[in-house]
């Protein structure tokens, strides 16, 4: 029936390839998918910053970060944690298994914005997963921004993602990556502590910077102070925040904070924006 | 549709009884019908009576739970708390317009293979006589 | 008799105290026959209280219903009294949340107020569509005085009563920290004259009368919410994993629903018939709830709501428990 | 085309006249009346004041089902839609609900579903002549003889409809039944238009809501909120009778081998509509949600679409099993103001 198309309908991939980048009861898994359909490979286009609906046909969906870059190569990335039912079923997939991924949904980094800019990303635990497509963006267009620095916590050395890219940048010296665990462990050799007290300590400039952060919602909230500590404009900083969503695309009516859905307006959001909406931080 | 109608019955059995009775009957190679779905559960008090609301829902015709004899349970009252929401739930059911036949409940115990037989033939011929469910099964009509 | 006056200054001193956080009582609505819940927080809002045979709503569902915020790191939960205006039935259900421990007995105060009975809404808005302007009611002489724009009418008990009230045994709180008047005579006779006639049907018939009255459900569970007894935090309508039952709306799922929540309220149910006031679409719920309310007391022999040191009924067993219906 | 005359005893041929046109019209059910499928025999009840479901269930069904899969499988199967089919007996305002709606399902991404069911059925409505107690349609632009999202309007005259087509598809779905109509005199259309005055003289509550959607968000803190909240069961009634209300759930459902995902009306009023993952619900508490259906009413819409999602029909006022009342609490944001 439906002639321009159906929104609601995904696309089929299969994945190609799994690994953990953590483990425990809310363990993280990466999932790197391809569309089975060679047309939709090749017109797919998203941009750092952006969400897609995947799941599995007979379990449901679920709206995850994209946690590539564009930059990357014809195929896409999320990483997942284990929490209801459909993120359960999506970490049984082994590789050639199929799935269903809609989207791209959501605005994205303004990125031709931050040309000749510093960039700085402040991330906590599955928080670092939309923040990866940035930083590998970024990487891909060096010539294009001053510096990267990442800085990035979770609450054990356990619970971090993504970590032998942060050595392999800081080896490489791409980025400046500064890594934190809550608790006290040993052989950590970096800092012990939240993450907003992590950037106080790295103590950024704000001078043509831009910072974007994510992270549990009571992260944010400390990180957005320090950064005014810090003397970062409102409109130097960027959050990316998900809610719960159903459709994708401005319908179901549930991912709104304030006057704005998150998949539509967001899920990036200036500061100068967001400090408007009482709710945004709720 | 020269073909007789066999019953779908969904049966609750616990460890220590029932299922050892049924286990009983088989080892005995004492013949019966094949109608029944067993699920093994540890005690008949661990069944949710929504487990039968569901079973008919999923296309069960019948459900039967079975627990060991009064007095006989592993867990020492497990039985006696199934009892009394079976008796509810049974009420219940038959109220809202599902044949008594569907719902069944029995005391097996792990001696009993013979009985265990009566039980099962009991219960497919009721719910033989009674047909179909079709009152709340789940059906793909209204998609 | 219903004494306003000796109400609301007992209101104010209960509210004074500093044991108490706020006291739920019941104020003129909005409009017509409607009242609604007063939150009351200092004895300034006392002038709004009424008691009346308007008075329908049962307050104990606020008990449990009040939400519990995470709380702030050092703070101590606020464990001061609620005090609660309570009808028989009401008090009813304070009862049973104290037996299952949803209510804690030293958190609630109670306020008994004797009641002959209340209307039913849906009744009177039947005979009376229009009326915008508040009403006002009262008990005279076994009768329904109400205030209409026309001047006031009498009723009889029969003719506007909920059917609960008319066949109430209870109008007397079970249970209170303070009775605001005497109490009143009990009048209610309960014969289950409705729930006879549908066990006197085959099972098709009573299906077709529940699927036409399930088959209208919407599911938008006020009928759960507005409950005293319905207060589990997770409920198994809104678990996902493992799914319970659909949340698609068909006859199927909805009566599901409805058999699942008339199971739960199993010895429960203490016949305060909110669910089927509040219901929407008319679902005869009460009947569902006293078929299982009447086999639980010839099963049984049990009355949910009277004794607070009484054991759940579906928590506790006796030996000889009837099992006629045992293979 | 010209208004008509449809006489009331002839009805039946009327419905039997328009073929085979699906054709759904408020039925009685129990005591609850609501908009369903005409049977054969049925003839549309016509004499409420209104409807205890809206129309809205006709275009946006309580369950819908998306698209249907084997499991195991990659194949969808959608629906086959298309259908044409009418609505009669929609009150003004259920139908200006509709065409506020409509704004939602199209913009940006174009909502198929609900599109087609809208493009593919005729709306007649039937003008209020008696509105309720909590009518207030007049404050809202609305109004009892509103013509907005309809195709024809039928209007009560005792023995008769007086039927006046607004839009092509109105006349022609009329035209099919040209055989039962009769000529409309000027008289009747005179008494029509006398009538639609008079009952909007007798809408008896409104608000003035001038200036609420711009300043409604800076009562975020205000007390008021926790007053309205207090009482609230976090029942879905307010939102699943409401005829704007649109969101919905989307859900897999899996029946033996073969499984489906749909959509199922949902409430903003529920707590695990905004529940995270986590257990973090950015809207924890009823105090939250109760102000998030009037914001999202009052001052959302009105910025993304424009106008106020409400339409003044008064069933949320009407069925609030606690006496939570819409005009109520608009009247104090106003005194807050």
């Amino acid at each position: 029936m439906k002639e321009n198309g159906n929104p609601y309908k995904p696309y089929i991939a299969t994945v190609e390839d799994t690994w953990y980048e953590t483990y425990g009861d809310r363990s993280i898994k990466t999932l790197k998918v391809v569309f089975d359909d060679e047309k939709i490979r090749e017109s797919w286009e998203h941009r750092p910053g952006q969400c897609a609906m995947i799941g599995l046909l007979g379990v449901g969906e679920s709206m995850i970060s994209i946690s590539c870059s564009p930059t990357e190569g014809k195929f896409l990335r999320f990483s997942v944690m284990r929490m209801g039912a459909v993120t359960s079923a999506l970490h049984e997939l082994e590789p050639g298994d199929k799935m269903t991924v809609r989207g791209p949904y959501g605005n994205s980094f303004p990125v031709d914005e931050w040309k000749g800019k510093k960039i700085i990303t402040i991330g906590g635990g599955i928080g670092q997963a939309p923040l990866r497509p940035i930083i590998e963006y970024v990487r891909a267009n060096a010539d294009n921004y001053q510096d990267l620095t990442v800085i990035y916590g979770a609450r054990t050395s356990g619970d971090l993602c993504f970590k032998g890219e942060f050595e392999e940048m800081s080896a490489d010296k791409i980025a400046e990556c500064h890594l934190s665990v809550d608790i006290e462990e040993e052989g950590w050799p970096h800092f012990v502590g939240f993450v907003p007290s992590l950037l106080m300590e790295v103590n950024p400039s704000p001078e043509n910077t831009i910072a974007i952060t994510c992270g549990p919602p009571v992260m944010i909230n400390f990180v957005l102070q320090n950064l005014k500590k810090l003397n970062f404009e409102d409109d130097q900083i960027y959050t990316t925040l998900e809610n719960r969503m159903k459709c994708g695309f401005g319908k179901c009516g549930r991912c709104n904070v304030g006057n704005l859905y998150v998949c539509k307006d967001g899920p990036v959001f200036n500061y100068a924006t967001l400090k408007a909406i009482p709710e945004a931080f709720a | 549709m020269s073909e007789q109608y066999e019953p779908n019955i969904v049966a609750f059995l616990c460890n220590w009884c029932s299922y050892a009775g049924a286990d009983l009957a088989g080892t005995s190679r004492v013949h019966y019908t094949s109608n029944l779905n067993v699920i093994r559960v540890m005690c008949s008090g661990r069944v949710n009576p929504l487990f039968a609301v569901n079973a008919l829902q999923q296309g069960a015709d019948g459900v039967l739970v079975s627990g060991c004899h009064p007095g006989d349970c592993h867990y020492m009252e497990g039985n006696y708390y199934a009892r009394r929401r079976f008796a509810l739930m049974r009420e219940l059911l038959e109220f809202i317009g599902v044949e008594p036949e569907r719902f069944n409940m029995s005391w097996v115990s792990a001696s009993e293979g013979a009985k265990w037989k009566d039980v099962v033939e009991e219960v497919v011929e009721k719910a033989r006589k009674v047909g179909p469910f079709d009152q709340f099964r789940r059906n793909k009509i209204n998609w | 008799m219903v004494d306003l006056e000796k109400l609301r200054n007992a209101a104010k001193e209960i509210v004074s105290q500093d044991d108490v956080k706020y006291l739920i009582g019941w104020r003129d609505g909005t409009f017509g026959f409607r009242i609604s819940p007063h939150f009351m927080e200092s004895p300034e809002e006392a002038d709004k209280l009424i008691f009346s045979p308007l008075c329908t709503n049962n307050l104990a569902t606020y008990l449990t219903m009040a939400e519990k915020l995470p709380i702030p790191r050092g703070e101590e939960p606020d464990r001061r009294k609620v005090a609660v205006m309570v009808k028989g039935c009401d008090s009813r259900a304070v009862v049973q949340q104290l037996v299952e421990q949803g209510t804690n007995r030293e958190e609630v105060y109670i306020i008994g107020c004797p009641c002959e009975g209340v209307v039913d809404i849906k009744k009177i808005e039947k005979k009376f569509p229009d009326v915008l302007e508040s009403v006002e009611a009262r008990w005279e002489n076994g009768q329904i005085v109400l205030k209409l724009p026309g001047g006031e009418q009498s009723f009889p008990r029969e003719e506007v009563l909920a059917q609960k009230c008319l066949t109430c045994r209870y109008p007397n709180p079970v249970l209170a920290d303070t009775v605001l008047w005497d109490e009143v005579e009990v009048l209610g006779v309960e014969e289950y004259e409705d729930v006879k006639e549908l066990e006197g049907m085959d099972s098709k018939e009573r299906w077709a009368y529940w699927q036409d009255k399930i088959s209208n459900c919407i599911r938008c569970y006020s009928c759960r919410n507005v409950c005293p007894m319905c207060y589990c935090e997770d409920c198994v309508l809104e678990r996902l994993n493992p799914t319970w039952m659909f949340r698609s709306v068909n006859v199927a799922e909805n009566t599901a629903y409805q058999l699942a929540r008339a199971f739960h309220l199993a010895g429960r149910c203490i016949e305060c018939g909110e669910c089927e006031r509040v219901c929407p679409v008319d679902i005869p719920l009460m009947k569902l709830n006293r078929k299982l309310y009447k086999e639980v007391q010839e099963d049984f022999q049990f009355e949910p709501g009277l004794d607070p040191e009484s054991k759940p009924l579906q928590a506790s067993y006796r030996p000889d428990d009837k099992e006629d219906f045992i293979l | 085309m010209d208004s008509m005359i449809l006489s009331k005893e002839k009805m039946k041929d009327f419905v039997a006249a328009l073929g085979q046109q699906k054709l759904y019209a408020p039925q009685k059910e129990g005591e609850t009346l609501r908009f369903s499928l005409l049977g054969e025999e049925d003839v549309p009840e016509l004499d409420f004041s209104n409807t205890t479901v809206p129309p809205k269930d006709v275009v946006f069904p309580q369950t819908e089902t998306l698209y249907q899969y084997e499991l195991g499988g990659t194949d969808m199967k959608e629906p086959e839609g298309g259908e044409e089919g009418a609505v009669m007996g929609i009150r003004p305002c259920d139908a200006r609900a509709m065409s506020i709606v409509d704004s939602l399902f199209s913009w940006d991404v174009d909502d198929p579903y609900y599109l087609e069911r809208r493009s593919g059925n005729t709306f007649i409505g039937l003008a209020c002549l008696e509105p309720c107690v909590n009518c207030f349609c007049t404050s809202l632009g609305g109004a009892p003889a509103s013509t907005e999202g309809l195709d024809a309007l039928m209007t009560d005259l005792e023995d008769k409809y007086l039927v006046k087509p607004l839009t092509e598809k109105g006349e022609k779905l009329f035209q099919k039944a040209a055989d039962v109509l009769e000529k409309a005199t000027e008289e009747d259309v005179a008494s029509a238009e006398k009538l639609h005055e008079e009952a909007a003289a007798k809408v008896a509550r409104n608000v003035d809501t001038q200036g609420i959607p711009e300043k409604l968000p800076e009562l975020w803190e205000a007390d008021l909120w926790k007053d309205v909240s207090n009482s609230c069961l976090g029942c879905g009634i307010c939102t699943y009778l409401c005829p704007t209300c649109h969101c919905f759930d989307i859900q897999d459902e899996v029946e033996g081998f073969e499984g489906r995902r749909c959509r199922m009306w949902d409430s903003c009023m529920f707590g695990e509509y905004t529940l995270h993952a986590s257990g973090h619900n950015p809207r924890p508490s009823r105090r939250e949600r109760t102000r998030n259906r009037i914001n999202h009413k009052y001052s959302y819409y009105v910025d993304k679409f424009g106008t106020i999602a409400c339409v003044g029909c008064g069933r949320c006022i009407d069925f609030c099993p606690v006496n939570i009342d819409i005009l109520n609490i608009l009247t104090q944001v106003k005194e807050a103001l």
